[in-house]
């Protein structure tokens, strides 16, 4: 570490002296002030190599000392990627360069650099072709080289840093908060407006804050202003991601006290584009070599930060901001040995040095001594808020930059400021003054006619972009001009093609930097102008944006059963079926499902879809959604239930039960409950509004408990308080209404998907867990147990029940799968209903069949795969188990039809390996196929 | 100007060897394709320079022998989906004639750089479909015994292997998104779309093949239900054989020739970070949280996702897709919440009602399609051109696509991709 | 013998110390803190459907959007009557007045519904129920939803269906006692989910969880 | 994301809302031949500029609603003063 370089106090300096900090820096402690950035801290004590280039790994160090300074990327923590010319330092922060190996004063890839004239631009795509074999070793060596910092593993129960989001609905979005921002910000404001103002740097003020006294002091007045008026929230170190449809700006907050990173979503009335000009680097020999700065960086080091860049400057200086960094250098006491004007036509051939620059050779064959060069040559406009509103830029050559197409800025967005036009402060402010008033009245605040905006003057500026060599267009990805020359001549000779071959703008500065001195070099390279080229797509997002914010704190709704709680309590294996979290089983299914054979279980439902529906046209629309008859289904009567889609596809199943003259309770699939509701609404809002029916879910207004078992009914009698639950008095595809231990507006079903003397109760949700616990503790001496989800499916299996979904797919039409008995193709409508119809006269093509392994003890994985003789797959296994009822494996499986016959024997290719021969059974039931237990 | 149909000379050809030439010389290398007027009448006019109009045209003169061909594209090469794609490769499909379909094209990947002597930088990484739920994970087992049938490496892995492929991953205790398994393919990876598409694009010049970029298709002369010209920005151009290879476009290019297609355009968005030291070795996916993952060889994370909610010819892009996106990956990658997106962008997918292409001929004699690849398209590219080509060579429909075909849409045939995407939800 | 009705229970776990009211377990926690969370699932919850322009709308005289207090009964209980769509209603009563909420509803269609089908369906126990209570509460909100809760677009008395931490959740505003507060409701089954996402994001802010004191009484945090 | 321009509810975004695609009049299913089911079924005009369109407001209303949306520039309009260009 040499000397310092701190400069005496300066008027507008950001640092406070009085909090002396201590961080990192490759492992080196190193010594800032509160309000230092890494990279101002670094140069203070005069560091100039910031990184390695990304294919030659030349030192690099400060360009643009901002957010997107393409040289100063580095690791700080866990944190990849961190622009340490924006960061501010923090005590005890642990920063390191990214990969540069072993060190970054030496680094062992700079040897590509040796070999640079070998590696022209698209070098990958003409060599390591042949031999194939070997392309996977030079992809690990390739990989090697790759760029960028680190992440690091996930480490279980470590705390992750907050990141958050918030959703804002300002009048006027202002994006920058430089004089024309805060200008705009403010005359919006006092026209009834609600101004949101966003600025990307640690305060507002844009250029005045790196400005001479005077700049300062208007700077003052306008900060005074801004905080004087109501209505106007301000947002620092945040910046303006990039316009989406309808005005919705998403802007990224930093520097928060206890988040991260926060994404900020505005809704906006009107976008004002305030966020001034970016400096061009010149493309020349030499112009990455560390001490080649932009006019602008120079001035906030000296300015901002107190730092002395360097001691013998060499200024090349095409406008104002140039000629006002040479007074800087001046005033911070460094001897500007040369300055080089271009507006009299002086210019540069070349920067000598490696890792700082040591002369400067000029047009004129001059080379002079320096540790210093700084170029003024003119401006890129931040085109992303432009161009993603929908709206496109420019290039006039008079002043040498892309302006945004005024007439045809998009609906709502409005600019001003450097973006606009050039003018003194005063002309600047006023304007943006104008502006603000009108983006508040397209906002709807304020009154009478929008006022007019008028021009702003435009001075010219020089066209310089690619001197009289060949230098770096491209910092962050190491592409020089003569790749782009290289490129068209190989006839990526467009743009876009050229980009994409060379990279260049493709890196982390996302073209913010260099994407007007590619355009120009290619319209040199080509033989035409740069609107002849083409304009710069600016893509979101404007900055580089953490996953984490955009992510922001996880939100996915999670459902759970009112009888939840009693699962985890008594150790249930949790099983994820959509957004619920459902008992899998208690610790041994095949135990619960004998529980249900021999004596009774109880399980967990709720997830089952519920619709309440009513009014005296239900039947139709029951008639309408599902292949059944329903219009004599009678009052106490429950019904199973198939619906398809439009081209006869199974869509979902379930029961429906008439509770009253023009009261019905519909089931659906748990999958389906949301969809089917839907499905039911679209009809009657669309087809057949004259139908008088409503349609509720309440799907979670209930626990659902299924009793199933021979002793259920035993158990039901013990519990109901007002029900006759007795053989007769409450058959097999009944319903009843009642009380069930002191819980009155219960529904009951006598049904059997389990395939024993079953019932499903739906109990109002806030006294399932009662009636749980009641039907646990008045069945304990029947032996009735909790029985989980594993166990019913293994129990529907044997009893031939399908689930939509697994047993179908997305082509299974009712006859596939053996309901075709349901469907009454002499309904005038129903969903489907042409299809059926077509489908019903064709020949059978899939059946689903019952399978059981000639070996009882295996049982193929579900998903497994039928072959005939011939090898060709016939089929596949849908639902597989070993029975615990028949102890041996059974299976569901859809087959080709010309299987489909009992006693067929189909090949099952096992995914373990090998075969196992399977016999097609009579009855998709393998357990009570004719139905007497249900009915017992 | 050299003869069009000449192989490619010395001078053009690419190797280390010649690397090391050019730089001592320090010549330029000679361009990669070359800029023609156009023809008045053209053999063959395959409307859209992507990989598969470009496939098409190699192929046709490679095989077939037949080079009047002229390649319309209405901006620059690859400027559509073939650019915009995440460039992952993989066969492991759930249909018979999928598999068989895509590991075709896997293998014509696999021999591409080689063919064409260009490095597309093909990298068999792997790929990992995750599997959340029982029901995803039945589906997995059954695309894998597919894949296996059909002698494609397909197969069912563990939580332990997917902590050892992706030590990334947080499999730990997710109480919403468990990880129960995955359905490994590990011939699967990604590739660099750009260089396939100039691969094809330098071959096919090379044997003749003209590449009009900046022409845009404005009409399609048919008589008496045969075709017999297109219309051009830059003139007319007679010829009795159109292919419609335009994606999202698809449906208003064979509107010009008045035939409709069961096809909708929805935007698929991408997005790419910053880069980082590489760590992530195989390529990611999970259908339930819609997203997937892979590092490219320059360190940045490519990100893609399912197509948008709804359908439209915009490629602006929306917040909400990098929002939901990043919210997936770290669900799967808690670590990377501090990782930085760079950039995202949109393509235009024409999706079909089973999620499989229409490949072949219309009712218009010598209009020929090759869409509907909804998101798929960029691994279909070069099984796609080959089977185009013998398509338009010999007048008939190769086996290996004749499911694709647009009739299927009226006889009600559909493709069974259909049920890979409807199980299971 | 029928059992008597066994207390219902809230799908939001209940922060001690646990309370009865109108035959719901509630919590009887107070907190001081200046933004609260309370869960009112206990609150009666009933549905009523009708044409929205037809009598019936007319006789309940709560338009889509909006939200009005009225005593019911005898006068002495308070209900919020919600127009919480086109052709729906919400009617949110105090724990324990189902019977005397679905009496009202059902004599308002008798009277009014002539032709137009009418139907009353009771949500209470399937609805989760928060109220979001402090000057804050509209920031926290912002975290979590999309739409404008400032006074100008949501003033006291608005009402509105809307995704909240990615829920269909009804959206009510409805002071107390001069304080802003949200009531919002969704259905039952992610009732704990939706209360955990409004503390997580209300972390920074200083959100605490209250007791419930049901709408008759004063509510604790107000005093 | 774009705005839907909900009748009951105002605009909201896109996300609160079902995606119900352009509206395409179902056929007579009594009469229906198999092409003119099937036309129904998968065909649709995917009309580069205005479409109408439905979309279910799920998080909202529950109403089905109609809408004029260009689908090249995102522009939204309410299907009543839906007028073209």
């Amino acid at each position: 570490m040499t000397a310092t370089r701190r400069l005496d106090p300066q008027p507008g300096e950001v640092i406070d002296r009085r909090q002396r900090l201590s961080f990192s820096w490759n492992a080196r402690a190193y010594p800032a002030f509160a309000g230092d950035t890494i990279a101002s801290a670094l140069a203070a004590s005069g560091e100039t190599v910031f990184s390695r280039s990304m294919k030659y790994h030349r030192p690099r160090g400060l360009l643009t000392a901002s957010h997107a300074d393409p040289n100063c990327t580095v690791q700080v923590g866990d944190e990849p990627n961190v622009r340490a010319a924006h960061r501010l330092v923090e005590p005890g922060m642990d920063v390191r360069a990214q990969d540069a190996w072993p060190s970054l004063a030496f680094d062992v890839k700079a040897v590509t650099g040796l070999a640079g004239r070998f590696l022209p631009a698209g070098f990958y795509y003409k060599t390591f072709i042949r031999p194939r074999s070997l392309w996977p070793t030079y992809e690990r060596v390739l990989r090697r080289f790759s760029h960028g910092g680190v992440v690091s593993p996930h480490r279980p129960g470590s705390e992750p840093q907050r990141y958050d989001k918030r959703h804002v609905h300002p009048d006027v979005l202002v994006a920058g908060g430089g004089p024309a921002g805060m200008a705009a910000a403010v005359a919006a404001a006092r026209s009834g407006a609600q101004v949101l103002l966003v600025e990307e740097d640690h305060a507002l003020g844009g250029h005045l804050r790196w400005g001479d006294p005077v700049e300062l002091a208007s700077l003052a007045e306008l900060r005074d202003e801004v905080a004087a008026t109501d209505g106007i929230e301000v947002l620092t170190d945040s910046v303006a991601l990039g316009c989406y449809d309808h005005l919705e700006v998403a802007v990224l907050q930093r520097g928060l006290a206890h988040v991260h990173e926060r994404l900020v979503k505005a809704r906006a009335r009107a976008l004002v584009v305030a966020p001034g000009l970016i400096e061009r680097p010149y493309v020349f020999a030499g112009n990455d070599v560390p001490g080649v700065l932009l006019s602008s960086a120079v001035r906030r080091l000296v300015n901002l930060y107190a730092v002395r860049p360097g001691d013998r400057a060499v200024v090349l200086t095409a406008n104002p901001q140039g000629d006002a960094a040479v007074a800087d250098l001046e005033r911070a006491g460094v001897e500007v040995v040369h300055v080089v004007d271009a507006r009299r036509g002086g210019d540069v051939v070349r920067a000598v040095g490696r890792s700082r620059v040591r002369a400067v050779e000029l047009a004129d064959g001059r080379r002079i001594d320096c540790d210093l060069l700084l170029t003024a040559v003119g401006w890129t406009t931040p085109a992303t808020l432009f161009t993603t509103a929908g709206g496109s830029l420019g290039y006039d050559r008079r002043t040498a930059r892309f302006w945004p197409d005024a007439p045809r800025l998009p609906d709502g967005v409005f600019a001003a400021g450097g973006v606009v036009g050039d003018g003194t402060l005063e002309q600047l402010v006023e304007h943006a003054g104008v502006v603000g008033r009108a983006a508040a009245r397209r906002a709807g605040a304020g009154s009478g006619d929008p006022p007019v905006v008028s021009e702003l003057p435009r001075n010219p500026h020089p066209e310089l972009f690619r001197g009289r060599t060949h230098g770096i267009v491209d910092f962050s990805e190491d592409v020089s001009s003569r790749d782009l020359v290289t490129a068209v001549q190989e006839g990526y000779s467009s743009a876009e093609l050229a980009k994409r071959y060379t990279t260049a703008t493709m890196g982390p500065t996302q073209g913010k930097v260099e994407s007007v001195n590619v355009l120009a070099v290619l319209a040199e390279a080509i033989g035409r102008t740069i609107p002849e080229v083409g304009t710069t797509t600016w893509r979101p997002p404007y900055a580089p944006v953490t996953l984490g914010a955009l992510a922001g704190p996880h939100r996915d709704p999670v459902r759970r059963s009112p009888l939840q709680p009693w699962h985890e309590r008594n150790g249930a294996v949790p099983l994820v079926a959509g957004a619920w979290i459902r008992p899998d089983h208690y610790g041994d299914p095949v135990a619960e499902a004998r529980t249900v054979r021999e004596a009774g279980g109880i399980i967990d439902v709720t997830p089952i879809g519920k619709l309440d529906l009513r009014g005296p046209d239900v039947p139709k629309l029951l008639n309408l959604l599902y292949v059944n008859r329903w219009s004599r289904l009678a009052v106490g009567r429950v019904r199973y239930g198939v619906m398809c889609a439009e081209d006869g596809v199974v869509l979902d199943d379930g029961v429906t039960g008439r509770l009253g003259e023009e009261h019905y309770l519909t089931s659906t699939t748990s999958g389906g409950a949301a969809s089917v509701w839907e499905w039911a609404e679209s009809w009657l809002q669309t087809e057949h509004p004259d139908w008088r029916v409503h349609v509720t879910p309440v799907t979670t207004a209930y626990a659902s408990i299924s009793v199933a078992g021979p002793r259920s009914r035993e158990l039901i009698a013990r519990v109901v308080d007002d029900v006759d639950v007795s053989a007769d008095a409450f058959p097999y595809m009944h319903v009843r209404t009642g009380g069930i231990a002191g819980v009155a507006g219960c529904v009951l079903w006598r049904i059997g998907f389990t395939g024993e003397l079953g019932y499903e109760l739906h109990v109002p949700a806030g006294h399932g867990l009662h009636v749980w616990e009641r039907l646990l503790a008045r069945g304990q001496d029947l032996g009735v147990r909790a029985v989980g989800i594993e166990a019913q499916r293994v129990l529907r299996l044997e009893k031939g029940h399908l689930i939509v979904g697994q047993d179908t797919d997305g082509l299974t039409q009712a006859h596939d799968v053996g309901l075709e008995g349901l469907v009454r193709l002499d309904k005038d409508d129903f969903a489907g209903r042409p299809e059926l119809v077509w489908r019903a006269q064709a020949a059978d093509e899939r059946r689903l069949v019952g399978l059981w392994p000639r070996d009882e003890a295996t049982v193929p994985a579900e998903g497994s795969q039928l072959v005939d003789a011939a090898g060709r797959l016939c089929g596949r296994i849908t639902s597989s188990r070993w029975s615990p009822t028949l102890r041996r494996s059974i299976c569901l499986g859809q087959v080709a039809a010309s299987l489909a016959q009992p006693g067929t024997e189909v090949r099952v290719r096992l995914p373990e390996g090998g075969f196992a021969a399977a016999v097609v059974t009579e009855h998709l039931a393998a357990v009570d196929p004719e139905g007497v237990r249900v009915r017992a | 100007m050299p003869d069009p149909r000449r192989r490619p000379g010395r001078s053009r050809r690419y190797s280390a060897a010649a690397l090391l030439r050019h730089g001592l010389r320090g010549d330029a290398w000679p361009p990669a394709w070359r800029h023609h007027d156009l023809r008045p009448s053209y053999d063959v006019v395959i409307v859209g320079g992507g990989v598969h109009g470009l496939a098409t045209a190699y192929y046709l003169a490679r095989n077939h022998g037949i080079t009047n061909v002229a390649v319309l594209e209405k901006s620059y090469l690859g400027g559509g989906g073939s650019g915009r794609n995440t460039a992952i490769l993989r066969s492991n499909y759930l249909t018979p004639e999928g598999v068989r379909f895509y590991d075709r094209s896997l293998q014509l990947y696999e021999r591409l750089a080689t063919e064409l002597n260009f490095n597309v930088m093909f990298s068999r990484r792997g790929h990992l479909t995750l599997a959340h739920s029982d029901s995803s994970l039945r589906t997995m087992r059954w695309r894998a015994e597919v894949n296996k049938a059909c002698g494609v490496d397909s197969e069912v892995v563990g939580p332990d292997d997917v902590t050892r492929l992706v030590p990334f991953m947080d499999v730990s205790h997710q109480p919403r998104y468990p990880i129960l398994g995955a359905l490994y393919h590990p011939p699967g990876g990604v590739i660099r779309h750009d260089a396939v598409v100039w691969g094809y694009a330098r071959a096919g010049d090379a044997m003749g093949v003209h590449l009009h970029q900046d022409t845009e298709l404005t009409g399609i002369d048919v008589r008496a239900g045969r075709v017999t010209g297109v219309r051009t920005n830059r003139g007319r151009i007679g010829t009795s054989v159109v292919l419609n290879c335009t994606a999202g476009w698809s449906s208003l290019v064979a509107g010009l020739a008045g035939v409709r297609l069961p096809v909708q355009t929805f935007p698929l968005q991408a997005a790419v970070t910053e880069p980082v030291r590489p760590f992530l070795h195989t390529v990611v996916v999970s259908g339930t949280l819609h997203v997937y993952v892979s590092q490219t060889d320059r360190g940045e994370l490519v990100f893609g996702a399912s197509v948008d909610p709804f359908g439209s010819y915009s490629t602006r892009g929306s917040v909400e897709f990098v929002e939901g996106v990043a919210s997936h990956v770290l669900q799967l990658m808690p670590s990377l919440a501090p990782l930085r997106l760079l950039r995202q962008w949109a393509g235009l997918c024409d999706m079909t009602p089973d999620f499989a292409p229409i490949m072949g001929a219309t009712e218009v004699d010598g209009f020929l399609v090759d869409v509907g690849w909804g998101t798929y398209g960029f691994k279909a590219g070069p099984v796609a051109g080959e089977a185009m080509a013998e398509c338009i060579a010999t007048g008939s429909t190769p086996e290996l696509v004749s499911a694709f075909g647009l009739d299927r849409f009226s006889t009600g045939r559909l493709v069974g991709e259909k049920g890979a995407a409807a199980v299971g939800h | 013998m029928p059992e008597r009705m066994p207390v219902a229970r809230s799908p939001i776990a209940i922060a001690p110390p646990e309370a009865v009211v109108g035959g719901w377990a509630v919590s009887a926690r107070r907190s001081s803190a200046n933004l609260v969370l309370v869960d009112c699932s206990a609150m009666t919850t009933v549905a009523l459907r009708a044409r929205d322009s037809g009598e019936v709308a007319r006789a309940l005289g709560v338009p889509m959007g909006r939200a009005a207090r009225q005593r019911w009964g005898d006068g002495s209980v308070p209900v919020l009557v919600v127009g919480s769509g086109p052709d729906e209603w919400r009617a949110l009563g105090p724990p324990g007045t189902l019977d005397l909420v679905v009496a009202h509803l059902t004599s308002v269609a008798a009277d009014a519904a002539g032709d137009d089908l009418v139907s009353v369906v009771d949500l209470t126990h399937g609805t989760a129920l928060v109220r979001l209570t402090g000057e804050r509460s509209a920031d926290l909100l912002a975290h979590e939803t999309a739409v404008d809760l400032s006074d100008r677009a949501h003033p006291d008395g608005a009402a509105l269906r809307t995704a909240v931490s990615g829920l269909a959740a009804d959206v009510v505003r409805d002071d107390q006692g001069g304080v802003c507060s949200y009531l919002l409701g969704c259905e039952r089954s992610s009732g704990q989910y939706l209360f955990d996402s409004l503390l997580d994001a209300g972390g920074p802010l200083g959100v605490d969880v209250d007791g419930f004191a049901s709408d008759d009484e004063e509510p604790a945090h107000v005093r | 994301m774009i705005l839907i321009p909900c009748p009951w509810c105002g605009p909201r975004d896109a996300g609160e809302f079902g995606y119900g695609g352009e509206i395409v009049p179902r056929p007579d299913p009594r009469t229906a031949t198999p092409e003119r089911w099937r036309d129904y079924l998968y065909l649709r005009a995917n009309v580069a500029g205005w479409q109408t369109e439905r979309w279910y407001h799920r998080m909202g209303c529950r109403r089905l609603l109609t809408v004029r949306r260009n689908t090249v520039t995102g522009e939204v309009r309410p299907a009543a003063e839906a007028v073209e260009r």
